[in-house]
């Protein structure tokens, strides 16, 4: 009996194999899109029947969120990618024996951030985060371009030394948990570990969290972890970076929260807020003034995706319902307008051929729809009305600020100085006089906006499903 | 009945104003020629030039528009109107309420608006010359107007003419330092707004020294005739606006008889005649200074104007 | 005999810090990838005398791999391709070797006053490894840090893996899944880093990381 | 049931945006699009009338949209019931100056899609309820208008300004939202009503007002917040400039007496300091600086900074009254800043037309290619001195009521017990008075320099009369200009629901005083009737005409202008804007402005033309703006080093951050 949990896990898994199997792109692009679709479907159902989870995976509000975000943005960047791969290969980027290896890779990355996100177990959730790691690396590499084997490199580099920490401050959860709860696997079962939590060692679990945060946080993109973050958003082929924006910093930034919830519950050990409220601060206002000299648009709204996930970090720093209530809204809003940046600049890069912003001009006259797309999530993502960031950025400004005003205008300061870095760029690319090539996109834009749409639509009215859940799991965050 | 009388003596107002005031610059002139030893002109030339004026005909610029020939008529009605509500020899006429002390200035203020557009319509240097000093004159005079309108109204607690006379009049007030600060930064605005000397020189035609003089160099026949009589009425406005805040004695109840009446009218006359008097003494006894010497003067009007408030809201407290 | 295993295993937990003090000041890539080798070979043994004291046997098979693996294999293949690429003589370091070893002096340090703060009764075998286990791990990003060669910091990322292992084997119980998944990794490591190698090679004339961020995202 | 039709009417008009998005280039969407926003806007300046004349009480409505436990809540009280009037009133008026102006925009699908979104913001902000909807409206007010700034993008000055608007903006919402975030509290009770319940101590509220201050006033164009509005008002198209002058700064200021007057519950004495030194300040500055354009917009721009100081004045004067507690001066202050709120969207909207009329005529923003167009565009030009009479503050028109009263306010000061407001308040009438006749010497530059004298250009030469759906947007605006002006009484009465809910009482009833005075406190005191002045001054000017047509000599004849005997003189030997302004700015710019002139002479017998330049150094900008701006370069460019660092280094970063947390460990505890 296969239940939506393990489907959730296994159609990406078989789908990447046939897809490592079978031969000619346009075939396999579809059946990429068809996969993740189904896997989204999948994780829908979850909320139909909840299935009952084990020691190896679990299902609860929390995750249940991450999942049926993930699948989802999984699917519709397949669509994109359909699209986008196509042109890859008529201009020759890309040989049709890379795209079926990139498609069998993005079938395996999405496996492994499913698992990851339904993994009960520290130390699977650990392998998957690992292994989603590698497939990425493998994909920003797959132009085999200078600069973009220097990012598969540094990402590589950096990403496995980011691994070995988490790798470490999960033995050290593990050892803490040993004495209290016993030998064996029991005591690396997240349900477990948080019923017993208030009576581990703190001093161990303190070692272990400075770990998870600098393993962990390496993926998030944490300033000065970030180092491979923009290379590879700006090197990897567009998709990928609407995945690794979107979806992947998500996910290692699902496995923080875990611990932050674990080390929550131990009165005697180290407070996680401090350190994750500096970390996201120092990410955000360091983001924010690295907008300001971007010659690459990939790599500008790289370094917003750090500025973003700063603030996501400081909201749940900050903890309190509200705080997280924000910090969850932000999350989600953010994976979905940036992966709609992504496509839009994706298409535009195709459009001129070009990813350097000096290049592009008057996109709104050229290509009126990407163009005012662009638009509309540049506005989006710099927080401005009536679209979904800005009630989540209301929501972590205006509650800080009635707690802690220092930190709260700190933060103000850092999005008004994004807000600043992005419109500049985003005035020379959008408008003025056209320049370079005019030829109209064969673009898909239906995932971009039906993004959109989404963001704009939560900006406006979240549906009291949507409310009530993410209630919860702000509750659970404590 | 009252009613009836109240308008007769409103008429009489206006009827009295707009024919004393061409006979007060024809005063000014005389006397002034007579401290020259020079033997001037008969006291009634003005009216007799008005006279001319009226019936010669008007010689109108090519590129002049409608506008320059209907701010003559404006300038004169918006002076005329000003100076027949200021209190001369009796307070509280039927319409004095209608427009307090802010409202003459403003009305004035319209007046000389106008008249600086006149001085830009047809489009020679001569008129922007006059306009834009004129501009720059006022635009230091009337806050100082204000300022002064400001001290007597605290004193008087009304900026209603009539009512600040008879409050002026009753000895209640006594002497006060800015009273006097008011007083002089007055008479400086009054000479700066009727173009006398040494802000202007109303008798020059040297086009670059004069400023009044510019503006209207472009009028002719009527409508010269109606700007020089609004300037005079203005004259008279400014010095029966002097007599009735300052030297208010005399002025004519309103519910006073005609006895009182009588009285009223006679002190105004002497108080012309010795406004005039005074002018006339200070004109000859000093020289024209440069344009841009103005700005200093009026600003040093504006800051007497600004003292006596700022004295009198402090003594308030005290 | 509680005492004695004690020792024992504090003695190879030790004698791992020590080999990794000893990378720290090879400077020469040969020399380097035999110190290496060293250090894998004293893993493999104190992992092997974890699975005897706690009697674990699935813990042979973790001393087993990493004594092929890391102990020969890999540092046989490293041979090959530095010599390949012509850099086994190559001298590197960016900080002295004086000043690396100070720092690492700190380093074990830190890490002692971190670990000691555990409360005892998380028994003192797994304290005292943690210890050192913590200790070779900063040394290995130490390494990785003090570095400017491709190859020399692969070393130091799997000097550093090795300390997980330690760590990982001194977790009394811990299940299999750890010990795997570190082998796995090492080897995907391993290969991808080989791959790269290789594509390095094909493009630029050296692996040296330098030349590789001198094609930076956005040169001027 | 009127919020719920205002809603409607909302509704309607962001229906709108996406109609015009349909509508694309095509000639037709101008007719429909501002069409449909004229009757809209009209329907719902007269329901808001309606409720402001009729005090009832309307009952809010919550939508379940905005923060999801909250609800969007709306409600119509009488300030904003009459700000809702002040905003339909400029929106109907400019959708009418529109339908005609808009047939020659040259890029119809920039602009058409954002205004009716824009009116339907403005709208929102005064009915919403609740902070979230309040800055949510807000801030979309701030984007549309910003879409409609940049409308014409091609030009790099207009992105420049609508760069320089939208971080302005963004500030200011800013500002605005930590206000909200510290009444609210740390759980978010941002429902006014609970606000208004929430008794801040007094050291928040005083952070509250100075946040609300700063927030309101950069959307408002307080100086020194005011550098985006002369770039941003005249970048848009003339009649969007006129909504964001003529409307759009009195949603500001609506913002401000929202938090300052209701929310923020009594005031302490000092606030009104703070507010009067900004409101004399603003007015001042906003003059001077436009006595030194000669951009016609750019001009109107300014002026409008120096209005919305005087009302910033008057509000400050309400501010120190009610926290004296003396109602009734409170109440005449009050009613004299708003009153003023209303004449200036009145005349600032007109006169925007009137430039926007000579824009499409000529093509020309700049008045030294102007001149002499009352020949070519009368009508405009009549209805064009309408305004400048009426915002130079001059009898009878409406822009003197409001100053008057104001006036009549500091007048009423002298009792107020604080000795900083002694000497502050007269140092502001001094400043208000000043600004007022600079105003006038300004506008008699704004209009002899365009309107009058001969033509300096050719475009200028042959302008043609601007349509008949402008004039009578431009012609209806004059009427009000006139009407407020000769029976502000009406207008008073209409204010006294607002006072009464926010001072607490209203100005004595105006309207049935015989002969329709205007009368602040007494009779005694003082009193106007606009009424009678404009009798009198049409009676006596039209009998001297009679008479003098009549008794003495009616004939006229053309000649050429005298020219001292140098025969025909060239257009440009006329004044111009600069040389106009030439003695003010000798006398005022030298220090404010930095203004130098350098004249170059060629030496007898050169062919060279002398010239003379002007040099103006805006300090306000090169003490604030621009410190800012380098200060983000400085950091931009020294952080960026960190997208060039080798990996190693990277690892060096994450070691140094690892080694730093276990230190943090070691002496933690």
């Amino acid at each position: 009996m296969i239940d939506a949990l393990t489907g959730v896990l296994i159609i990406p898994a078989i789908g990447a194999g046939l897809l490592a199997a079978l031969p000619g792109y346009r075939l396999t692009a579809r059946l990429n899109v068809l996969v993740a679709l189904l896997t989204f479907l999948a994780a829908l159902s979850l909320f139909v029947v909840e299935p009952r989870s084990g020691s190896y995976l679990l299902v609860d509000d929390f995750n249940k969120v991450f999942i049926v975000l993930t699948t989802f943005v999984g699917f519709t960047t397949s669509v994109f990618s359909a699209s986008y791969i196509v042109h890859e290969i008529e201009i020759g980027r890309l040989t049709p024996t890379f795209v079926r290896f990139y498609h069998a890779m993005y079938q395996a990355l999405m496996f492994a951030m499913n698992l990851a996100l339904v993994a009960n177990n520290i130390g699977l959730m650990w392998v998957a985060i690992e292994m989603a790691t590698l497939t990425t690396v493998l994909m920003v590499g797959i132009y085999r371009t200078h600069e973009a084997l220097e990012a598969a490199w540094k990402y590589f580099i950096l990403g496995s030394v980011g691994i070995a920490l988490a790798l470490f401050g999960t033995i050290l959860v593990y050892m803490a948990a040993r004495p209290v709860i016993g030998e064996g696997l029991e005591a690396m079962v997240w349900t477990v570990l948080i019923t017993h939590a208030a009576k581990f060692d703190p001093a161990l679990l303190n070692v272990a969290f400075v770990f998870l945060l600098l393993g962990y946080g390496t993926k998030v993109g944490l300033a000065p972890l970030h180092a491979w973050l923009p290379d590879a958003h700006a090197e990897g082929p567009t998709p990928i970076s609407a995945v690794l924006s979107g979806l992947l910093l998500n996910v290692a930034l699902y496995a923080l929260l875990r611990f932050k919830m674990l080390l929550a519950l131990n009165p005697a050990a180290i407070a996680p807020g401090p350190l994750m409220v500096i970390m996201g601060l120092v990410s955000c206002l360091f983001a924010a003034f690295m907008l300001y000299r971007r010659r690459d648009i990939k790599r500008m709204f790289a370094y917003s995706s750090i500025e973003h996930m700063g603030i996501i970090v400081f909201a749940f720093g900050m903890g309190g319902t509200l705080a997280n209530f924000a910090g969850l809204l932000h999350m989600t809003m953010h994976s979905l307008t940036k992966s709609a940046i992504f496509f839009a600049v994706g298409h535009i890069a195709q459009v001129k051929g070009t990813q350097k912003i000096a290049d592009i001009s008057g996109l709104t006259v050229t290509n009126p729809v990407l163009g005012w797309g662009l638009v509309l999530g540049v506005v989006a993502i710099a927080g401005l009305p009536p679209l979904g960031i800005f009630m989540s950025e209301f929501l972590v400004v205006s509650s800080t600020f009635a707690r802690e005003p220092w930190l709260a205008t700190i933060l103000v300061l850092g999005i008004l100085v994004a807000l600043g870095g992005l419109f500049l760029r985003l005035n020379a690319i959008a408008f003025g006089e056209p320049r370079g090539p005019t030829a109209k996109a064969e673009a898909s834009y239906v995932p971009m906006f039906a993004h959109l749409a989404i963001v704009f639509v939560v900006g406006i009215y979240m549906p009291p499903a949507l409310v009530s859940g993410f209630q919860n799991v702000a509750r659970l965050l404590g | 009945m009252a009613v009836i009388r109240d308008f007769i003596l409103q008429g009489a107002q206006m009827l009295l104003v707009l024919l004393l005031s061409p006979l007060l610059t024809g005063f000014v002139r005389k006397v002034k020629a007579r401290l020259l030893r020079r033997q001037g002109p008969p006291l009634l030339q003005p009216y007799r030039d008005l006279m001319r004026l009226m019936r010669k005909e008007v010689v109108l610029a090519e590129n002049a528009s409608w506008l320059f020939r209907v701010i003559p008529y404006i300038v004169f009605a918006g002076t005329w109107v000003a100076a027949s509500l200021v209190p001369t020899f009796r307070s509280g006429l039927l319409f004095s309420w209608s427009a307090d002390l802010i409202a003459l200035i403003a009305l004035l203020g319209s007046a000389r608006f106008f008249l600086a557009l006149a001085g830009l319509d047809v489009g020679t240097s001569f008129g922007g010359i006059g306009s834009s000093r004129e501009v720059m004159i006022a635009s230091l005079a009337e806050p100082a107007m204000l300022m002064i309108m400001f001290t007597v109204a605290l004193i008087a607690g009304s900026t209603q003419l009539s009512t600040m006379a008879t409050h002026m009049a009753s000895g209640e007030v006594g002497v006060r330092v800015s009273l006097g600060l008011a007083l002089l930064a007055l008479i400086m605005v009054a000479i700066a707004e009727n173009a006398r000397i040494p802000i202007d020189n109303p008798a020059t035609h040297l086009e670059l020294t004069m400023v009044h003089e510019a503006m209207v160099l472009e009028y002719s026949g009527r409508h010269l005739a109606l700007i020089d009589l609004a300037s005079e009425l203005k004259m008279l406005l400014y010095v029966s606006v002097i007599a009735c805040l300052f030297v208010p004695w005399g002025i004519a109840t309103p519910n006073g008889h005609a006895a009182e009446i009588a009285v009223g009218a006679v002190a105004y006359i002497a108080k012309l005649t010795v406004g005039g008097l005074l002018l006339a003494l200070f004109e000859t006894s000093i020289a024209k200074m440069r344009v841009f010497r103005v700005p200093a003067f009026l600003g040093a009007a504006l800051m007497l104007g600004l003292l006596a408030t700022l004295l009198l809201f402090v003594s308030r407290s005290l | 005999m509680r005492g004695l295993s004690f020792d024992i295993a504090h003695l190879l937990a030790g004698s791992l810090v020590l080999v990794s003090f000893m990378q720290l000041y090879q400077d020469r890539l040969y020399a380097l990838l035999n110190v290496y080798a060293l250090h894998a070979l004293l893993l493999a043994a104190s992992v092997a005398w974890q699975a005897f004291v706690q009697d674990a046997p699935h813990l042979y098979l973790t001393a087993v791999i990493a004594l092929l693996f890391k102990a020969v294999v890999i540092p046989t293949a490293l041979h090959r391709i530095i010599v390949r690429l012509g850099i086994h003589r190559q001298i590197e370091t960016v900080v002295g070797v004086g000043p690396a070893m100070l720092l690492g002096m700190g380093l074990v340090a830190l890490s002692m006053v971190v670990m000691l703060r555990v409360t005892a009764e998380a028994d003192p075998l797994a304290r005292e490894d943690l210890a050192f286990a913590l200790s070779v791990v900063l040394l290995g990003l130490l390494m990785m840090v003090t570095r400017r060669n491709a190859v020399s910091q692969v070393v130091g990322f799997m000097s550093l893996e090795n300390g997980l292992v330690l760590a990982a084997t001194g977790a009394k119980g811990m299940p299999l899944v750890v010990e795997i998944s570190v082998a796995f990794s090492v080897l995907i490591a391993f290969i991808v880093v080989g791959i790269f190698l290789f594509r390095i090679r094909e493009r630029f004339d050296t692996v040296d990381v330098q030349a590789l961020d001198r094609f930076r995202g956005e040169r001027r | 049931m009127m919020v719920e039709y205002t809603l409607y009417g909302v509704a309607a008009l962001l229906i709108l945006g996406p109609i015009a998005v349909a509508f694309g280039t095509s000639p037709r969407g101008n007719g429909v699009v501002y069409g449909a926003s004229l009757i809209v806007s009209l329907t719902l300046c007269i329901m808001a009338l309606l409720t402001l004349l009729d005090h009832a009480v309307v009952p809010g409505v919550t939508l379940p949209l905005g923060l999801p436990w909250l609800g969007a809540r709306f409600r119509i009280d009488a300030l904003s019931a009459f700000f809702l009037v002040v905003v339909n009133l400029g929106g109907a008026a400019s959708s009418l100056f529109a339908l005609g102006y808009g047939r020659r925009e040259h890029s119809p699908e920039r602009v058409l899609p954002f205004y009716p979104a824009y009116l339907a913001a403005m709208n929102l902000v005064m009915l919403s309820d609740d902070a979230f909807s309040f800055l949510v409206s807000w801030e979309f007010m701030s984007l549309t208008s910003w879409g409609l700034v940049i409308a014409h993008h091609r030009d790099p000055e207009n992105l420049r300004a609508g760069y320089v608007y939208l971080l302005m903006a963004g500030f200011g919402t800013m500002a605005l939202l930590l206000a909200f975030g510290l009444l609210a509290g740390a759980d978010g009770n941002y429902g006014f009503d609970a606000i208004r319940g929430s008794h801040p101590s007094a050291n928040l509220a005083a952070l509250v007002l100075v946040l609300a201050i700063v927030g309101a006033g950069s959307k408002a164009g307080v100086v020194p917040l005011h550098a985006w509005l002369p770039l941003a008002h005249p970048a848009a198209p003339s009649h969007v400039s006129a909504l964001m002058s003529g409307v759009m700064t009195k949603v500001a200021v609506y913002g401000f007496v929202r938090i300052a007057f209701d929310l923020l519950g009594s005031p302490a004495w000092w606030w009104s300091m703070v507010v009067l030194a900004v409101g004399g300040i603003t007015a001042i500055m906003g003059v001077l600086y436009a006595l030194m354009q000669h951009d016609l917009k750019r001009l109107l721009a300014f002026h409008t900074v120096e209005n919305i100081g005087i009302i910033y004045i008057g509000l400050g004067l309400a501010l120190a009254f009610k926290a004296h507690d003396m109602p009734v001066a409170a109440a005449l202050a009050l009613t004299a800043g708003l009153l003023h709120v209303f004449n200036h969207s009145v005349f600032k909207s007109l006169l925007f037309f009137g430039a926007g009329a000579v824009l499409n005529a000529t093509g020309e923003r700049d008045m030294e290619h102007l001149g002499g167009l009352i020949h070519r565009m009368p009508q405009t030009a009549f209805v064009f001195l309408v305004g400048c009479v009426a915002i130079s503050a001059l009898p009878p028109l409406n822009g003197f009521v409001s100053e008057w009263l104001t006036f009549q306010a500091i007048l009423l000061s002298p009792q107020l017990p604080s000795w900083g407001l002694k000497f502050l308040v007269p140092a502001v009438g001094a400043l208000l008075a000043l600004s007022a006749a600079l105003a006038a010497a300004c506008f008699v530059k704004a209009f002899g320099v365009t309107f009058l004298g001969r033509p300096r250009t050719p475009a200028a030469a042959d302008a043609v009369e601007t349509d008949s759906n402008s004039l009578a947007a431009m012609f209806f605006l004059g009427a009000l200009c006139l009407v407020a002006g000769i029976l502000p009484g009406i207008f008073i009465d209409a204010l006294a629901p607002v006072t009464r809910t926010l001072v607490g009482t209203n100005m004595p009833h105006q309207v049935g005083l015989d002969w329709l005075t205007v009368v602040p406190i007494a009779e005694s005191r003082s009193s106007y009737n606009g009424l009678l002045v404009f009798i009198f001054v049409t009676m006596s000017g039209s009998i001297a005409a009679f008479a003098i047509h009549r008794l003495a000599s009616d004939k006229l004849r053309r000649g050429p202008a005298w020219d001292c005997g140098y025969p025909d003189l060239s257009p440009a030997t006329q004044y111009t804007a600069s040389s106009f302004a030439q003695p003010i700015r000798r006398v005022y710019g030298t220090t404010l402005f930095r203004a130098r002139e350098i004249g170059e002479m060629p030496p007898p017998g050169a062919t060279t033309p002398a010239r003379l330049t002007v040099d103006l150094r805006d300090l306000i900008w090169d003490a604030a703006y621009a410190p800012i701006g380098a200060f983000v370069n400085f950091a931009a460019e020294r952080l960026n080093v960190l997208q060039f660092l080798t990996i190693r280094r990277y690892l060096t970063l994450v070691f140094g951050a690892l080694v730093l947390l276990l230190l943090v460990l070691a002496i933690w505890q």
